[in-house]
């Protein structure tokens, strides 16, 4: 075991920026709070673009030197202290999240705006301060180094996304919202306890120091698995599902984008942290084909249950069930049957499928807004004439389809074919069986919906509002780049395996 | 048995208890006060990590006693806002459920059908 | 047998005996009560853990302000229409057996510590003179993890806004509908004025001594809280609105001058949330009374609630 | 001189744990919220005055002593006034409301 005592790593150039990620938001939010509704958007219409620069050069800076950021926070190193750091994982991540935050927070321009000289109103003051909230939540959840500082990422987390389900008060979108309280909550503790047993043994909960002494042992196996268990309420995985539904069809539609874009991918990224990071080759094949099994059950239930949908906002919804399933099938994956671990293959599809995703469901949660503003409704059987009425809306909700299918050449294909590929490479047929029927059944749903939309209407359509087009293109733009996500193929793809400990290459210890 | 272990297993007893009460019990307000529960079990597990931890003079490693104070104001702003949910769903409906079936029957155009 | 341990059985009992109490007893309000008495109980056993500052805060927000919120949520909820029926007997079954697993993990896990118990207790100390405070959770909610405590700051204004925006739309930036009972010259209103100075003295109090001592920004803060909320139940203040600048600053003075002072760290000292050398206790002391003012009246109006009433003018 | 300390704290001590449990029982036992209410505010003057009374020689030095007696101030005045919110709240809703 190596001596705890030798420090693993000290600020690096440019390490600054990652205090500037989570410091932006924070401020952002305090000075929101203090000034009132009529600037919080316009503190987040400075703060969400610079942080997406932040989170570009955050990204350059990694690829280009291939290590990662890491920042010493009050000069004081782990285990004492609390280190950031921003690996190929992180920078990825980051920079795609500030991409769906700037697209929701130009497309919720139009429901939480703020008129000049209008008085402080509650649904934008409250929105605009969220948003930031989810925006800094998600860095500290990238960038945190420490098991502790995730958890109050995640509560944090948590105490933006709740708010957002019930904005418009309505009784249901309430219950929805408790309920999504109470299993986030639920989550967060069942984490929390897992964190205690570890500092137990090991007195450090920075990733990489626990990552050098954790061993097999009674206490740390039952903090993994409480922590586990409770990271998949939080990411809403199969069986675990129950809240996600109701409280991401109930909330406003740029609300919505966001919960099933940003906010789940949060704690899957603890997830993925935990058991490559932290305790690298511990999960064991038996695990390692659990939590695939989950994840097959997810897309399954998910896809199916979609297909039955009669209102749209539910059909996504149970999509976001099915698709998350996806992410959980490159932990069997990324490890051979002998639970060694893998070259980066599977890992860096389930990443793409986690970016992919929320760049395709963002567009189509903003889509499906669209044409209930416009009809009033979002009835599927009823949406005739809807393409003709909102031609460039549609036209994003079926490429953002095109990803959540995997058809060439979205990032969803690229994900997919390289998790197809680790399936082959393993040997592990049946997971790609299930790969393969989840993309058939949502090309199911997604014909189900399109062919009703392209149909001619009945009766003449009464259009309620006329949308602006900046919302139709943000929902353009991010099922664009859903769509040329996988041309990254011949691009950056390498930085996700940036900072990854070498024990990528190395068997359970 | 040491008496930080004897508080160790009455935590992991108390998580037991909440775990029960936060999936059995339908009202939500029970549900809150089963999580807090949980919660100070789950709490009293770091008390226990920190009392064997004892060292330099100290009654206990100082680190995971700052934790659980942190994590106590983050249990308590949590209970805060379910509890203003739960009040303000009675407000919508007259009931505080959680139950699926349609509440208070308002507009139900958008939500879970 | 010692009598200390004698002691601790018998607390061990009575807490599993109010906890399980809190989750069987049949009526809302008897729960409650059960909880608010556990509060306190459990604070005894923080102090047996030799968690001081922990047992204070536990008796303070989680059995104190927690049991408030309870108690005022179990009046309103008497209203309540209809119940819902108790889950089925399988449910219940497989729950208790879910249950029984967790805890029988969480037990072979504490009953399996390590052969040698690692602690940070010695570094913590090794460090803590050069920040000048003598309480060493202090120090390490200060200065070795300050960055958690920030955020935790921002958490808890979050949970206000999360309040806050549970609000109907005709009545925003009103009054929070916390239920005041002003019957002028009553033993209330007698009670709001005497305490009210002792509990602000004690809570400066506990604010100062928070440095070399248990105690700190949060107890001190919960003080406040409880004698702000007393003076406003009795009358004797009203309820501000939730569209008062003032109240706004107050929330965030604390996380807003922590941030400055961390920022400032980068300039003055080596690190964002580092203090400059020799400068560190009166820095940590100016963020401590910045933060208890700050969590006294977040506290304060997350117990008070959503805004019900439009101001009147 | 310690040794006269000592037993009169242990004394004083278990008089005041015998008036606490004394007032428990009585709260538990008693049939209405007025007589219940007179066994509590035993509890806090007898029980807790001799506790603290008790207490006061092994106290730190006078600030420790005064912290103690303050605490019992405290609890005086808050055990008064609640006894009469309990009360009056009683009066108005008759004793089995």
């Amino acid at each position: 075991m190596p001596d705890a005592n030798v420090l693993p790593d000290a600020t690096t150039t440019d390490g600054a920026l990652l205090v500037l990620a989570i410091v932006l938001p924070a401020a952002g939010v305090l000075l929101s709070f203090v000034l009132g509704g009529r600037y919080a958007e316009r503190i987040a219409s400075v703060l969400l673009p610079s942080g997406l620069f932040l989170a570009t050069i955050i990204f350059a800076d990694v690829w280009q030197s291939g290590h990662p950021l890491i920042y010493i926070v009050g000069d004081w190193k782990p285990p004492l202290g609390i280190a950031l750091r921003a690996d190929g994982l992180s920078a990825a991540m980051m920079v795609a999240m500030a991409i769906v935050i700037c697209a929701v927070a130009i497309f919720a321009h139009a429901d939480f705006g703020t008129r000049p000289g209008s008085v402080e109103a509650r649904a934008p003051f409250a929105f605009w301060i969220l948003l930031m909230a989810i925006w800094g939540a998600m860095n500290m959840v990238f960038l945190g180094g420490d098991l502790f500082t995730l958890y109050v990422a995640i509560e944090l987390l948590t105490f933006a996304a709740v708010p957002l389900v019930c904005l418009d008060g309505r009784a249901e979108t309430l219950q929805a919202a408790l309920r999504y309280l109470l299993f986030a909550l639920l989550g967060s503790i069942l984490y929390l306890v897992g964190t205690a047993l570890l500092y137990g043994s090991y007195a450090t909960l920075d990733i990489v120091l626990l990552s050098r002494q954790v061993r097999m042992e009674p206490a740390t196996l039952v903090a993994a698995t409480l922590m586990t268990i409770g990271l998949f309420a939080k990411t809403a995985l199969f069986p675990l599902h129950l809240w996600l539904p109701p409280a991401h069809a109930g909330a406003p539609a740029a609300a919505s984008a966001v919960l099933s874009a940003v906010v789940v991918k949060g704690s899957f990224f603890i997830v993925v942290r935990l058991w490559f990071d932290v305790m690298p080759g511990m999960l064991g094949a038996a695990g390692a084909q659990l939590f695939g099994a989950l994840g097959a059950a997810a897309i399954v239930f998910g896809s199916v249950v979609a297909l039955q949908q009669q209102r749209l906002k539910l059909l996504i919804a149970y999509s976001t069930v099915a698709q998350i399933g996806y992410l959980f099938l490159m932990f069997p994956l990324a490890l051979d049957t002998a639970a060694q671990l893998q070259g980066g293959g599977a890992l860096t599809g389930g990443m793409l499928q986690a970016i992919s995703h929320a760049t395709a469901k963002a567009a189509m949660f903003m889509a499906a807004g669209l044409i209930y503003a416009t009809l009033g409704h979002d009835r599927i059987a009823e949406l005739g004439g809807a393409a003709r009425a909102l031609p460039m809306t549609i036209f994003a909700f079926a490429l953002g389809g095109v990803s959540l299918i995997g058809l060439p050449p979205s990032g969803g294909f690229l994900a997919k074919w390289l998790l197809l590929e680790a399936a082959v490479a393993t040997g592990q047929w049946w997971w790609a069986i299930v790969m393969l029927a989840g993309g058939l059944f949502t090309s199911g749903y997604m014909f189900i919906v399109l062919s009703s939309a392209v149909a001619p209407s009945s009766e003449p359509l009464k259009l309620r509002v006329a949308v602006p087009r900046y919302q139709e293109a943000a929902a353009l733009a991010l099922a664009l780049t859903s769509l040329l996500l996988g041309l990254v193929a011949l691009g950056p793809v390498d930085i996700l395996l940036v900072g990854r400990p070498d024990s990528m290459m190395v068997g359970p210890r | 048995m040491t008496a930080a272990t004897l508080f160790g297993l009455c935590g992991a007893a108390l998580v037991g208890f909440g775990l029960y009460g936060l999936v059995t019990n339908p009202e939500p307000l029970r549900k809150i006060l089963a999580f807090n529960l949980l919660g100070s079990g789950v709490f009293l597990v770091f008390g226990v990590v920190s009392r064997r931890a004892a060292a330099s003079g100290l009654g206990g490693d100082p680190v995971p006693q700052a934790m659980v104070i942190t994590a106590i104001v983050v249990a308590f702003a949590a209970t805060a806002m379910a509890i203003a949910l739960v009040l303000r769903l009675l407000q919508e409906t007259g009931r505080s459920t959680l139950s699926a079936d349609n509440p208070g029957g308002t507009d139900t155009d958008r939500g879970n059908s | 047998m010692t009598i200390l341990s004698v002691f601790d059985i018998g607390l061990v009992v009575l807490l599993l005996g109010i906890g399980a109490s809190t989750i069987a007893a049949r009526e809302a309000f008897a729960a409650v009560i059960g909880f608010v008495v556990y509060g306190l109980l459990l604070s005894i056993a923080w102090v047996r853990l030799s968690a001081v500052d922990v047992a204070l805060t536990e008796a303070a927000i989680g059995g104190g302000m927690t049991g408030m919120l309870m108690l005022g949520a179990v009046a309103r909820l008497r209203v309540a229409k209809g119940s819902d029926t108790r889950a089925s007997l399988p449910a219940r079954v497989a729950a208790g057996v879910l249950s029984a697993i967790v805890a029988a993990g969480l037990a072979i896990a504490i009953l399996s510590p390590p052969e040698a118990i690692p602690t940070l207790a010695p570094m913590v100390m090794e460090n803590l003179a050069q920040s000048g405070l003598g309480n060493p959770v202090a120090g390490v909610l200060f200065v070795y993890r300050a960055l958690d405590t920030l955020l935790e700051k921002v958490v808890l204004i979050l949970a206000l806004l999360g309040v806050w925006s549970l609000a109907p739309d005709n009545v925003w930036g009103g009054i929070p509908g916390l239920r005041v009972y002003a019957r002028p010259d009553s033993t209330l209103t007698f009670l709001a004025q005497l305490l009210p100075p002792v509990g602000i003295v004690v809570a400066i109090y506990m604010c100062w001594v928070g440095a070399k001592e248990p105690g700190g920004a949060f107890q001190g803060g919960t003080v406040l809280a409880a004698m702000w909320l007393l003076v406003m139940i009795a009358g004797l203040t009203s309820v501000p609105s939730i569209s008062q600048t003032w109240l706004r600053v107050l929330v965030v003075v604390g996380p807003v001058i922590f941030l400055a002072i961390g920022l400032a760290g980068m300039v003055l000292a080596n690190a964002f949330l580092a203090y400059p050398s020799g400068y560190a206790k009166p820095l940590i002391v100016a963020v401590e009374v910045a933060l208890t003012l700050s969590i006294g009246v977040a506290l304060g109006l997350l117990a008070a609630g959503p805004p019900e009433r439009v101001q009147q003018q | 001189m310690n040794l006269v300390l000592d037993i009169f704290t242990v004394s004083a001590v278990s008089a005041g744990a015998l008036f606490l449990l004394a007032g428990t029982v009585g709260l538990l036992r008693f049939p209405d919220p007025l007589t219940r209410l007179h066994a509590l505010t035993k509890v806090d003057n007898l029980g807790l005055g001799l506790v603290v009374l008790g207490l006061l020689p092994q106290a730190d030095g006078p600030f420790g002593a005064l912290k103690l007696v303050s605490i019992w101030l405290l609890v005086q005045l808050s055990g008064a006034i609640v006894a009469q919110l309990i009360a009056g709240a009683v009066r108005q809703r008759g004793p089995h409301g």
